[in-house]
């Protein structure tokens, strides 16, 4: 494993209710991002997981916890981020209907970035953002089209060449292939992976899909209720799973092959839903919906384990391994 | 590229013309502002428009020399209401050359902010603009000014600054998480950027769409100040004061009222046919 | 014999729309059945013209919609030109449609409660049941759909509920009438993958139960595996090849089904393909031959210019593509 | 419960619009050029009785002082003299507010039920006959502004067929009604005078119409356009799919969601009808606030100004009120909306 680019120290992030009531959409998550890799965050809607995303970019400041970047705790109480950081940490979006604006052409889009982080003249501006086109497969004619012209994968795409343009380091992929179809898909995952090898990014790819981080991830971490249940290289991950909720989700995956159904735990039947992060249960969060749930998780919480190298989970019933 | 740009022309006009009655608006609009404009050159006694007086023509029905007959003073009605135009068509946009810019910033500073003490105070004065009738005011601000075209500009300035802050404000504060707002916002935009290259252009859809129905409006709430006399003042004619010296001469001088009162219908008619269809074009629904 | 045992059956369905004056040419001569107690998928991609299939089935085209052939046969009859009763009476109690909309098939301002009952009165209404049999019935629609407390449920306002929820209620409400045919249009868009394996089955053991025949919509091909045992692939408002699912997903023939498989990203890694190049034809001036000669990297002269036809291959999978009917 | 909650905190945003409302008005009061003193005794009196108004009506005192001995004496009702009619103008408002509530009552209440009619046939007809009226009508009225629709009135139904009172006022002097409400068709009906009742409804009907034209319209084309829209939505399609008759689906599925837009800008319509009336009550001399206003801008009778735009607004603020609560019992998104 190369170097660390961003730590995430035990970070929590609490939004306050109207009613008096917290949402703890966060609570409590580690972990490490090495530099060039990918680490799929993986979790169902209200697990936290856009949330880390968000308060890694700089959108929230955190509740709690630490967010180093090259070591610069980004989260701290005050620090405001250098234009440095912010081109370096570049996010990508999940609605390719928003990420840019309907009513500008694509090439004053692209411009944003450039005119805050790399001020130049017009001709090369305009050199620059060609360059960025044909980086992520588009020709350079795009420049002059409107969002509406174009479809939702270019556009995910324009995206990507616009978080390029300021030279980062660090890409945060939020679901940024969820609203497209497969075929269009593709291209994406595709021309990222590309762009990842070129230019040694790393990315932090937030989704919802499993599948796809078998095929795109260096390592998988599924985040449950704003805490983290498992965390392993991809290989690892989908021939081993651990947690109960990591096998509850892979065998929930529809599959169209016998070789993938061959991959599915087997026997485990999705049950209950996912409680309300208001008032999550007491003990180990997933124990209302755990098959195997014990004494124990209904009043303790688990704590992170190595159980591997590098395969890390957090139930109760892999302590005694450890 | 060119064809792309010719057949969104192609486009819009089919949605613009869809209602079939918005090209009637377009019509009346282009009329109205032509009629105007070469008002000195139309009108048959362009040196009725003041202090004239021909005692031998006074009160005359329409005829061929005069098409809308001449009022006490023996001067041209038409040639009045011609020259009329101008002073309204000018206070339509001078009203909403100040009324929409401000408008629009105050909104858009208080959706951007919204749920922060920014959008508190600058909304809270907004509701306090609209709380009253605009009209009422108006005519207040109106009155303790000296009467005259200049100040009912800005009393009616005054009242509808709000409006187009309050729909300004009603883009802004939906389009403020989208992501491309938050983008640039991460990336270091400043303030200026975010608002009058991220948010105008989404805004301007809706703003042109109510500047052209206001426009009628605007020259309505004009010729009503001048119809109490808080407008343009005698011997200068407009649309509001011409009714108001006709109305007492009615019924038997009929003329004197009508014309003008018709004029102030198709004007307002016109911009709103043409709001509708431009409505159309963008999808914005009128008011 | 076989022409029996379909409830519904659609021949040769073609569908426009006119928008701004121009006429899409959306679907075009569309045909498919579906067994009394069997399950049915149609997988395609956005724009494919899948919801308008659905939409035309019940009858609910949008304004600016008009079916331009074929016809589509409940027990035989067409419903296409049905007077008006028996066309509520089908749509009552024949089939029912799972919206893919979940944020705007309810109706903001009126309580889950009442568009559960207002629903559920037309379609038992042979039964004369009492009020709170029919809330009896939503409740257990509710909770099929694993929605834990129907009674708040069932006192809220759609925008007090989450998208998911919304899904489900829409799900619920479309079940508790218990009409013979459901279609389900993409009725997993909303949900976490663990409420939608639970959606599935349960739609999956109504029909294993004999009491539904299912026509299920989506672009998820995992989610049709799971519920259906026939399956037909829509390319740009054609079917291009149809059969018994295991088999269709086994050995796609037709290219678009083989490339869409290849993109598909699956648990056994290995990468995915580098996607389709190109884009759906535009409607208004669809291409005069394969709908899929444009993007078909087998494409031929022949593609260009004549429409393919279905082609069986044995075991009742076919595919309308020269090339597998040429045997190349 | 969230519909009172949201209620309360209605009324608590309203405070704070009216007293800011008596800010802009005090400044307007204060810019007028000259003394106030002067202007409220006129130019024939000695400096010394100038001194003793200035006294009396704290005009010494600095602008924020003086803002507040004027705000808390019209909280008390107390607005000063009025300069035109020497009376307290609490008095000559007090006389002359019901004609002037009578008059919006009658032009804002009643319109509501024709709009809806007219937008749901012109809907339910889209491009018949019956629609393409409702639209023509619709451009023509909603373009036509008040004043000259008072004039026209005036025109053709008191010269040309003489079928109004020409004498204006509110009721012919033949009849005596008992003082109950101030408004009169009421107080009639009550005292049991049908014939009085009649009477004063015909010296209503010209100037209500005269208000009520164009904002009727233009709610009907708001019902009807918003009717249209909603007629292509999911939820519609989604009932109409169930089996439920069509005409079920449109009174109990199309129609609510349809009128809410409707009830909403009926609060601004009934404000800018208390605006129009200053135009309307002159027109038809009738004896109301607004005419009164009107003579006190005209005079620049500040104190009488003041009080009646401070009024207007008031009578306007609980007019939005009530249609907003009004739409939040119809639309149960609007109580969660933070409302402004």
């Amino acid at each position: 494993m190369g170097d660390i680019i961003l730590e995430i120290k035990n970070l929590k992030k609490y939004f306050p209710l109207a009613d008096g009531r917290t949402v703890k959409a966060v609570d409590g998550v580690s972990m490490k991002l090495y530099k060039g890799e990918t680490l799929g965050l993986v979790g169902e809607s209200g697990c936290g997981k856009s949330t880390i995303a968000y308060t890694v970019v700089g959108m929230y400041g955190a509740s709690g916890g630490e967010v180093l970047y090259k070591g610069t705790d980004l989260a701290k109480k005050g620090y405001k981020r250098t234009l440095k950081q912010k081109g370096e940490i570049q996010i990508v979006f999940q609605d390719p209907g928003s990420s840019l604006n309907s009513r500008r052409t694509i090439e004053k889009s692209m411009e944003v970035p450039l005119d805050i982080h790399d001020r130049m003249p017009k001709e090369k501006k305009t050199e620059r953002i060609e360059e960025l086109l044909e980086m992520v497969g588009l020709p350079k004619e795009y420049k002059s089209k409107m969002p509406r012209n174009i479809g939702g994968g270019e556009r995910q795409l324009i995206s990507v060449a616009r978080a390029l343009a300021t030279n980062p380091e660090l890409i945060i992929l939020d679901e940024p292939t969820s609203a497209l179809d497969v075929s269009v898909q593709a291209k994406v995952i595709n021309t990222l992976i590309e762009l990842q090898k070129k230019l040694e990014l790393s990315y932090l790819f937030i989704t919802h899909d499993l599948s796809l981080m078998r095929n795109v991830a260096t390592r998988v971490a599924i985040l449950y209720l704003g805490r983290l249940c498992e965390l392993a290289p991809t290989t690892e991950f989908f021939h081993g799973p651990l947690h109960p909720y990591t096998q509850m989700l892979l065998s929930s995956i529809p599959v169209v092959t016998e070789e993938e159904e061959a991959i599915k735990p087997g026997q485990i039947i999705s049950q209950g839903e996912i409680p309300s992060p208001v008032n999550a249960p007491k003990g180990c969060t997933f124990h209302t919906r755990c098959r195997d749930c014990m004494e124990i998780c209904k009043t303790e919480m688990p704590v992170m384990t190595e159980v591997e190298p590098e395969h890390f989970v957090c139930c109760h019933k892999y302590k005694a391994k450890g | 590229m060119k064809a792309e740009q010719k057949e969104a022309m192609i486009k819009n006009w089919y949605k613009f013309s869809a209602g079939g009655v918005s090209v009637i608006g377009l019509a009346i609009v282009l009329l109205i502002i032509l009629l105007a404009v070469f008002a000195p050159v139309i009108a048959p006694y362009p040196e009725d428009a003041g202090a004239v007086v021909k005692f031998a023509e006074s009160s005359q029905a329409p005829s061929m020399e005069h098409i809308m007959g001449t009022d006490t003073m023996g001067r041209d009605v038409f040639s009045r209401l011609l020259i009329s135009l101008r002073g309204s068509l000018l206070m339509g946009v001078l009203v909403l050359a100040i009324a929409v810019p401000v408008g629009f910033v105050v909104g858009v500073l208080a959706g951007y902010y919204k749920d922060t003490w920014v959008e508190t105070v600058l909304m809270r004065i907004v509701d306090i603009f609209l709380s009253v009738p605009a009209l009422v005011l108006a005519l207040a601000i109106a009155a303790i000014l000296e009467p005259n075209l200049r100040n009912s500009m800005i009393a009616i300035t005054i009242m509808w600054w709000p409006w187009y802050a309050r729909l300004s404000f009603g883009v802004a504060s939906s389009l403020r998480t989208e992501n491309y707002i938050v983008y640039a916002e991460l990336t270091g935009a400043k303030l200026s950027h975010i608002i009058f290259k991220e948010f105008l252009p989404n805004t301007f859809d809706q703003i042109l769409t109510k500047m052209t129905l206001d426009m009628g409006y605007v020259i309505c709430m004009g010729a009503t100040l001048s119809f109490v006399g808080l407008g343009e003042q005698p011997p200068m004619p407009a649309l509001g004061n011409m009714i108001n010296d006709g109305v007492k001469f009615l019924p038997e001088m009929w003329w004197l009222a009508i014309y003008p009162a018709v004029t102030i219908i198709i004007i307002v008619l016109g911009f709103n046919l043409l709001g509708d269809g431009v409505g159309n074009i963008f999808n914005v629904e009128g008011k | 014999m076989e022409e029996k045992t379909n409830v519904l059956e659609v021949r040769d369905l073609s569908v426009s729309y006119t928008v701004a004056n121009v006429k899409t040419h959306v679907l075009e001569n569309v045909n498919f059945s579906v067994e009394k107690g069997k399950s049915v998928g149609i997988v395609g991609e956005s724009g494919c013209g899948k919801t308008t299939t659905m939409r035309a089935i019940l009858n609910v085209l949008p304004s600016n919609g008009t079916v331009e052939s074929g016809e589509i046969l409940y027990n035989g009859e067409n419903i296409l030109n049905m007077p008006n009763n028996k066309l509520q009476d089908y749509r009552q109690k024949g089939a029912g449609m799972i919206f893919q909309d979940p944020s705007s098939a309810l109706n903001p301002v009126i309580s889950i409660r009442n568009q559960f009952l207002e629903a559920l009165k037309y379609a038992h209404k042979d039964k004369k049941l009492t009020k709170a049999q029919l809330l009896e019935k939503a409740a257990k629609a509710l909770e099929q759909v694993s929605l834990a407390d129907p009674d708040r449920i069932l006192n809220s306002y759609p925008f007090q509920l989450s998208g998911g929820m919304r899904q489900r209620v829409c799900i619920a409400i479309t079940l508790a009438a218990e009409r013979q045919i459901l279609l389900a249009d993409e009725p997993g868009t909303a949900l976490d993958v663990t409420i939608q394996d639970q959606i599935l089955r349960l739609i999956k053991s109504l029909v294993e139960a004999g009491e539904l025949s299912v026509i299920m919509v989506t672009h998820s091909l995992g989610v049709i595996r799971q519920v259906t045992t026939a399956v037909n692939i829509m390319y740009a408002g054609t079917i291009v090849e149809g059969g018994d699912t295991k088999e269709v997903f086994g050995h796609p023939m037709h290219p678009y089904t083989q490339a869409l498989m290849d993109c598909l990203p699956k648990l056994t890694g290995n990468g995915i393909a580098k996607g389709i190049p190109g884009r759906i034809p535009d409607y208004s001036s669809p291409p005069g031959g394969c709908r899929f000669a444009p993007r078909c990297p087998y494409v031929t002269d022949r593609c260009l210019n004549e429409k393919p036809v279905p082609h069986e291959t044995g075991g009742g999978h076919w595919t309308s593509c020269f090339k597998a009917e040429e045997g190349r | 419960m969230s519909l009172l909650k949201s209620i309360l905190k209605r009324l608590a945003s309203a405070l704070v619009v009216l007293l800011g409302l008596t800010i802009i008005i005090f400044v307007l009061m204060r810019i007028v050029p000259g003394d106030p003193a002067r202007l409220a005794l006129g130019a024939n009196v000695t400096e010394d009785v100038l001194e003793k108004y200035r006294e009396a009506n704290h005009l010494n005192e600095s602008l924020p002082m003086q803002y507040v001995y004027w705000l808390t004496g019209a909280l008390r009702g107390d607005f000063g003299m009025s300069a035109v009619t020497k009376r307290a103008v609490i008095q000559d408002i007090t006389d002359f507010a019901p004609a002037t509530i009578e008059l919006v009552l009658w032009a804002g209440f009643p319109p509501i039920l024709a709009a809806l009619f007219l937008g749901v046939t012109s809907a339910q007809h889209k491009n018949k006959w019956q629609d393409y009226l409702c639209r023509f009508l619709g451009y023509i009225f909603v373009a036509t502004p008040t004043f000259v629709f008072a004039v026209l009135f005036v025109l053709v139904f008191g010269y040309w067929l003489p079928v109004m009172p020409t004498i204006g006022g509110r009721l012919s002097p033949s009849f005596v009604i008992p003082d109950i409400t101030g408004l009169y068709v009421l107080d009639a009906l009550l005292g049991g005078q049908p014939a009085a009742a009649w009477d004063a409804f015909l010296h209503l009907l010209f100037p209500a119409l005269a208000l009520a034209l164009g904002k009727t319209m233009q709610e009907a084309r708001i019902t009807r356009s918003s009717m249209l829209q909603n007629a292509d939505k999911d939820y519609i399609t989604m009932v109409t799919s169930q089996g439920v008759p069509q005409s079920v689906v449109n009174r109990k599925f199309l129609l609510k969601p349809s009128v809410i837009p409707t009830v909403t800008i009926i609060g601004m319509d009934i404000a800018t009808m208390f605006g129009n009336a200053f135009l309307v009550e002159r027109i038809f001399n009738w004896p109301g606030l607004s005419s009164y206003g009107m003579t006190a801008i005209l005079n620049k009778d500040t104190n009488a100004v003041c009080a009646v735009v401070l009024i207007i607004g008031l009578a306007f603020t609980l007019t939005s009120i009530a249609v907003d609560i009004v739409a939040m019992i119809l639309d149960p998104r609007m109580r969660q909306k933070r409302t402004r």
